[in-house]
């Protein structure tokens, strides 16, 4: 392209013809593979979620997605949040539990987690790790190790007196030293990656659990976002 | 939105997730001029240069998408719109600075369609980075690339002169060079949380 | 006419030598190795003794038979795969089952060593390439101590050490802490005296830090070692510890901790100086151990692993050869002293 | 570039050994590094891959009358770009799992030099038939190197190949094989396994020309 | 570089064995006349001298048989009185073959020495001295045989303030600049004058190592009051011989690399030319012998001899009794001294020893010793006298990388005074790769 000279100078209409006709080509291709596509990696998308939140809260048999309105409300929403929230309900319509995604840094990458909430229990009740790039052997092993996984059979999550905060902050502390049923229990040799799914946990409960204990059970199910 | 901090970001670019050496991303000019030290410096300096463009492309283009919800372009705007930018700066470069462009010009056309310049603009938007955690990243990803080059291209100069047996000599040594650092920038993981 | 009417021979000038030989060289540094592992079995019994015993044979066979394969006279001779094998051993956990052990010392000296052209040639410390991989490969073996001075090191050997080959080891010795992780995960910082006299757990060869020091100052008195780069890791280290020591004394050690525990004393005096990896000018020396300094507590401090000396290491090898080139002795008659 | 005698097997062998993409030409070394620690992983890839080398080759050589000199590589990169989003569609529709596998590599097979490589060296010099065949043997050389890189790792890496264990359950894996540097470490095992083959290969050429 | 400012000794270096006591009190004698005596006509650095005689001639001993051929060129004289058999060529030390002058002594022939036009310090011009010096065949003795009147010319634009006169010795087992120095005291003092006259120095300095304190003794005692001389004591290291590091020793001056003394405004003469010049210039006689160590471990009767030029090193062997089993024979010291194939070859100005090795210290020293990789100990780093970087030029010689051994690794500086090859451990042969390399790299640039 740097020495035109030396090559028979093609018409610049025979240039915009083929980057244009090209560029429609290709254009039309993509939309078609979009659109032919689309349904299914929607449908793909939702049943990876609908297993994942099963997995975590095996009771649930319908959720609803929902979001903080402007009033600072809880409300139900219908867009795709980066960090979804579902409230979950069971076989006979009751409100079970809540299923919270929350992500932060781990040991290397960014961990994406989705945690149960029992209303009934006030607690974490189902753990699963979404996405992480922790070093496998070590910090992968939060996914694997039995007893890592068992702390979040019942992960004491209370509110404070004044419903605004956790009454216990949740800490990730060293293998076998668990006391407290608010404590996690770390993994040796994982201690990096153990912690850090106790400050994602704690700072997303924080955060969301005050709101869903307030409004969760006043949510309007059927309304159309 | 993501809330790392700029010297997380950074370090995390940079060492901790190296782009060659953990996310094989650039391997090709990484072995490419990697045997000469001075070749590797320049190479360094014009992709961490043409990262930093293509963030800053990146950026714009993703607004844009989104605004017209056109998701599917992604990856054909981002190519074409980061080679011609880097066409145009290197145009720029020639009238401006023609000591800078002949130092790293003639680099500037075999980056653009490199995996570790379009890597880090999917990365990027990915994570969902805001502007100037872009261009933190795309400094830190630039830096930890020169870097590695340049460490890469020590040693494989030191190897040059070595007795290498005839087998390994080239990519062979190059790849177990690259294996070694790899595990070397290991040590770095967790830096910067 | 003259009685001289044998062949006379022709060599080049100098035709006298200082005597002093690679072999030597590398015999002694074997030597200095020699206390080290003495305490190490003391300390961790049986168990060391299997790990020291199998990565040293295991280099040196490897070294062998790939000189075999290579229709190579063997290099054995040299001893440097001695010293090769002996420190990979000694920068093992004791407890480290037998065939990981193996498993590494192959290839710190396949690809550590051979596959750079042998001797002379490992842009790499091969122990610590071998090392890397274990680390890289089996981290929770690798991060696995058992307790100094147990009482049944003798008479008992752990399941893990013979655990069959390929296969998951069971521990069955108490899991213990090293100095640094206890300092990282738990703020506390062992003694001196412990870490100086090896109470503490560690690699088979890191805890008592006084006889590597001890071994370092045999090799220095000898000249076969630049003292240079042990000190000037030590003075980083410990400089930029007091510093942050004064900033906070609850979250950062104290420099003597620092400096005795883990690798830092073995990794300084035993590994950092393998000639071929490091400068070779005295000012690259200096340059090259405050690099590795630098590098052992920024991963120390920030890092996510307790410890960082072999990282540091590494990545100072891969810095030496910069080094060196920016760094050449200033050419007698060139520059500001001519004229 | 392709004699006339070439016949149409050649055309389709050639990148399975001669000129393997990834073993002799060293071309698209990130994916075959980065999406190489299971054996199902480096499949997929290489079964993307080979999709886009078709594709492109097959479009490129079509349109190669139509394409001007000057332009050349933007209709490339564009056409190729084309397929790697449709690609990344369609797997995502096939499975999500193998999608988040393959991660932002997917969207990398647009900068595979040897796409582009292929297609400018090859498709764009001949008939649409040749550049079929030629992206196969390319696209089933790249899937083959890197299914002999990803078994290695997903053996030693997890024990397994496609999934299926293959050793006892007291079989400790080697982490290092599915991180960063065991790529460097199979890619390094298998490039000399083929030096070693090439250079006896040469010599028993030669032992032959002399006889 | 603190250490250089402050110790009278030069940075870096080694300490070989000095092997001097075999032989340094042994007080210099004469050496009988060979039954042929071949004197080559380039015996010195520069243009060979050309012959002014004839096969068949007559000469008496002291006669020129050659003049200088311009000014990088000095003149020959008969060693001894006979006739001259012949004039072809004959072998030299690297097994060159060289125009020389066969000349058979007469059986008798006498210690006689034909006079010539003699100079007067006091009344010769400098430029006259200069003459004088060329035309007594005068060149260093010290081993580089360099025209020592080319020396006392500064270049254009420069001027020379201290004659240094260089009794350093530091090769092993020679000992004749000591001796020389003990016994031709006055002879030395005699040629400072002529020297501080013909260069225009202001001062001049002796240079000794501390292994020869008896020399500096002497030195000192006999001292005339008038001369503008010192005599300084330097501790024993190898080279300090060499002269870019006499200077920095006693002067704590540096050499420009590819400079010359007179760049520091030093001059730096050899001890026993000095004592030549001081012993042959009153005369107007020309150099027909010289002194030389014949020692080591092969040497039956050790000692330091008066020999005349042109004695064959076999004969000089065969006269100081070699033992049975001689190995190896070097013309000069072990550190520099390149060994010799033929016996048959003379000895000439620039010979300032033999020494001769037996089999055992071959192999005790480099003899056959296994050939190491570099190990990058750095051990050479340390021992080369002129900083350079013995360890990575040895890789690139081996590489072939003449062009970065010149422009990045300054090889044209070496001097080959073989430091480095004494301390490495892996027996690599250093000095020889630069040796060749040298040679190579002078090649190319002729073929460019």
């Amino acid at each position: 392209m740097n020495t035109p000279e030396l090559q028979p100078q093609t018409s610049a209409m025979s240039m915009y013809r083929a980057i244009v006709g090209i560029g429609a080509m290709c254009a039309l291709v993509i939309v078609v593979v979009f659109q032919s596509t689309a349904a299914r990696i929607r449908d793909n998308q939702e049943r990876f979620l609908a297993a994942a939140i099963s997995e975590v809260l095996p009771v649930t048999e319908e959720t609803i997605a929902v979001d903080v309105g402007e009033n600072g409300q809880l409300e139900k929403t219908s867009a795709s949040l980066p960090l979804p929230v579902f409230l979950a309900y069971g076989s006979n319509g009751d409100l079970v539990g809540a299923v919270l995604t929350a992500e932060g840094m781990g040991y290397q990458d960014n961990i994406r987690v989705l945690y149960a909430y029992s209303f009934e229990k006030q607690a974490i009740v189902g753990f699963k790790i979404l996405d992480s790039k922790e070093t496998p052997g070590l910090g992968d092993r939060v996914e694997i190790e039995p007893h890592f996984i068992a702390n979040f059979e019942a992960l004491d999550a209370r509110l404070n007196s004044s419903g605004d905060a956790l009454n216990n902050a949740i800490v990730t502390v060293k293998q076998g030293e668990k006391t407290d049923p608010w404590q996690i229990d770390g993994i040796t040799g994982a201690t990096i990656t153990s912690e850090a799914l106790g400050n994602i946990l704690n700072d997303s409960a924080n955060g969301w659990l005050p709101i869903l204990e307030r409004d969760a059970i006043s949510i309007d199910r059927e309304a159309t976002p | 939105m993501n809330d790392a901090s700029h010297w997380s970001i950074f370090l995390n670019a940079a060492l901790v997730n190296n782009f060659v050496l953990a996310y094989f991303l650039g391997i090709c000019p990484f072995f490419g001029v990697s045997s000469k030290l001075e070749t590797a410096v320049r190479m360094g300096g014009a992709v961490s240069f043409v990262m930093l463009v293509a963030s800053v492309c990146a950026f714009l283009i993703n607004l844009l998408l989104d605004a017209v919800n056109a998701p599917f372009l992604r990856i054909i705007s981002y190519i074409l719109v980061i080679s011609s930018t880097v066409q145009l700066v290197e145009m720029l470069m020639k009238k401006l600075s023609p000591t800078t462009f002949r130092a790293m010009g003639i680099y500037l056309p075999l980056i653009t369609t490199n995996c570790a310049i379009l890597g880090l603009a999917l990365f990027q938007t990915n994570r969902g980075y805001s502007f100037t955690q872009s261009v933190v990243y795309s400094l830190g990803a630039g830096i930890g690339f020169a870097l590695a080059l340049v460490l890469m291209a020590g040693v494989r100069e030191k190897l040059e002169l070595n007795e290498v047996p005839d087998l390994v000599k080239g990519t062979v040594a190059a790849l177990v060079v690259a294996g070694i650092l790899s595990m070397g920038f290991m040590g770095f993981a967790g830096l910067g949380r | 006419m003259s009685k001289l009417s044998q062949y006379l021979e022709i060599g080049s000038s100098p035709h006298v030598s200082s005597g002093a030989s690679v072999d030597v060289i590398m015999r002694n540094v074997f030597v200095a190795l020699l206390p080290v592992c003495a305490f190490s079995i003391y300390a961790f019994g049986i168990a060391a003794a299997l790990v020291l015993a199998t990565a040293t044979l295991t280099c040196v066979v490897t070294e062998h038979v790939i000189c075999r394969l290579n229709n190579k006279p063997t290099t054995i001779g040299d001893w440097s795969v001695a010293i090769t094998g002996l420190l990979y051993g000694l920068t093992l956990p004791p407890d480290l089952p037998l065939w990981m052990v193996a498993i590494g010392a192959i290839f710190a000296v396949a690809v550590g060593k051979a596959l750079f052209g042998g001797l002379g040639c490992n842009a790499f410390n091969p122990a610590l390439v071998g090392r890397a991989f274990l680390q890289a490969a089996f981290p929770q073996a690798m991060t696995h101590w058992s307790l100094p001075l147990a009482a049944d090191r003798f008479t008992d050997i752990p399941g893990s050490v013979l655990a069959f080959p390929f296969a998951e080891p069971a521990y069955d010795a108490v899991t213990a802490a090293t100095p640094l992780a206890r300092m990282k995960f738990e703020a506390i910082q062992a003694e001196n005296s412990e870490l100086l006299w090896g109470m503490t757990s560690g690699s088979a060869g890191e805890t008592c830090a006084a006889l590597i020091f001890i071994g370092g100052v045999y090799l220095v008195a000898r000249n076969m070692m630049n003292w240079r780069i042990p000190v000037s890791i030590m003075l980083t280290v410990a400089l930029i510890t007091w510093i942050f020591m004064q900033i906070d004394p609850t979250v950062y050690p104290r420099p003597s901790f620092m400096l005795f525990s883990g690798g830092l004393m073995l990794g300084a005096v035993f590994m950092a100086t393998d000639m071929v990896a490091s400068p070779i000018t005295n000012a690259g020396c200096w340059l090259y151990g405050f690099l590795i300094g630098g590098l052992v507590v920024v991963i120390r401090f920030w890092g996510g692993m307790p410890e960082g000396v072999m990282y540091a290491i590494l990545l100072a090898n891969a810095v030496s050869p910069h080094i060196d080139s920016l760094i050449q002795p200033r050419v007698f008659g060139t520059g500001k002293g001519a004229g | 570039m392709a004699s006339k005698e070439v016949t149409s097997t050649d055309e389709f062998v050639k990148g399975l050994w001669r000129d393997n993409p990834v073993f002799v030409q060293v071309l698209g070394m990130c994916p075959a590094l980065a999406v190489s620690n299971t054996a199902m992983n480096a499949l997929a890839m290489g079964l993307a891959t080979t999709f886009v080398l078709l594709m492109s080759g097959l479009s490129v050589s079509l349109l190669r009358g139509f394409i001007p000199r000057e332009a050349r590589i933007v209709c490339y990169i564009c056409i190729i770009a084309t397929f790697v989003t449709s690609v990344d569609y369609l797997i995502m529709a096939l499975s999500l799992e193998l999608h988040r596998a393959l991660g932002a590599f997917i969207a990398l097979i647009v900068v595979n030099c040897l796409i582009l490589g292929r297609a400018e060296a090859f498709a764009s010099k001949n008939k649409p038939g040749r550049a079929l065949l030629d992206g196969l043997g390319m696209g089933v050389g790249f899937t083959v190197a890197l299914l002999f890189i990803g078994v290695v790792r997903e053996i030693l890496g997890s024990g397994s190949i496609f999934g299926f264990a293959v050793f006892p359950d007291s079989f400790q894996t080697w982490t290092v094989m599915v991180l960063p540097s065991g790529g460097f470490f199979a890619m390094a095992l298998w490039l000399l396994i083929v030096n070693r083959i090439k250079k006896k290969e040469a010599e028993t050429e030669k032992a032959e020309a002399t006889a | 570089m603190l250490n250089l400012a402050r110790k009278d000794s030069f940075a870096n270096g080694i300490h070989p064995p000095e092997m001097k006591d075999e032989t340094s009190h042994l007080a210099i004698r004469r050496f009988p006349f060979a039954p042929l005596l071949i004197v080559p006509l380039s015996q010195h650095l520069g243009k060979p001298a050309s012959s002014v005689v004839r096969a068949g001639q007559e000469v008496s001993r002291g006669q020129v048989i050659a003049e200088a051929d311009g000014f990088m060129s000095v003149a020959m004289h008969a060693p001894a009185s006979g006739i001259v058999k012949k004039i072809a060529l004959a072998p030299g030390i690297g097994g060159n073959m060289i125009e020389s002058v066969y000349i058979e002594p007469h059986p008798a022939s006498s210690q006689e020495v034909e006079g010539g036009e003699a100079c007067d310090v006091e009344s010769a011009t400098a430029d006259e001295i200069i003459a004088a010096i060329q035309s007594a065949g005068i060149v260093g003795l010290g081993g580089a045989a360099f025209p020592t009147h080319v020396k006392l010319k500064p270049p254009e634009g420069k001027t020379l303030d201290t004659l240094i006169i260089n009794g350093v010795e530091c090769e092993p087992y020679l000992t004749t600049d000591h001796r020389v120095m003990l016994e031709q005291t006055a002879d030395i003092f005699n040629g400072i004058r002529y020297l501080l006259k013909a260069t225009g120095a202001g001062e001049s300095i002796i240079a000794i190592e501390a292994n020869k304190s008896d020399a500096a003794k002497k030195l000192q005692d006999e001292c005339p009051a008038d001369l503008p001389v010192s005599i300084r004591v330097c501790p024993v290291k190898y080279p300090q011989g060499a002269e870019k590091m006499v200077i920095q020793s006693l002067l704590h001056r540096e050499i420009p690399s590819g400079g010359l003394p007179a760049d520091v405004g030093a001059i730096c003469v050899n001890v026993a030319t000095t004592a030549e010049i001081g012993r042959l210039l009153p005369r107007g006689h020309g150099i027909q012998e010289r002194v030389i160590t014949i020692g080591g471990p092969g040497i039956k009767r050790k000692g330091n001899y008066r020999i005349p030029i042109g004695t064959t090193v076999r004969f000089a062997l065969d006269e100081a009794g070699a033992a049975k089993d001689i190995a190896r024979v070097f013309l000069g010291g072990p550190m520099m001294g390149p060994s010799v194939s033929n016996l048959d070859i003379p000895i000439t100005k620039g010979t300032s020893g033999i020494t001769a090795f037996t089999q055992a210290q071959i192999d005790e020293a480099t003899g056959h010793k296994h050939i190491y990789p570099c190990i990058h100990c750095a051990r050479c780093v340390e021992a080369c006298p002129l900083f350079l970087n013995p360890s990575q030029l040895g890789i690139l010689a081996k590489n072939e990388e003449y062009d970065r051994m010149v422009g990045e690794f300054h090889l044209m500086d070496c001097f080959e005074c073989g430091a480095c090859s004494y301390v490495c451990p892996s027996h690599i042969p250093l000095v020889q790769y630069f040796r060749l390399s040298k040679k190579m790299v002078r090649k190319l640039s002729a073929a460019k």
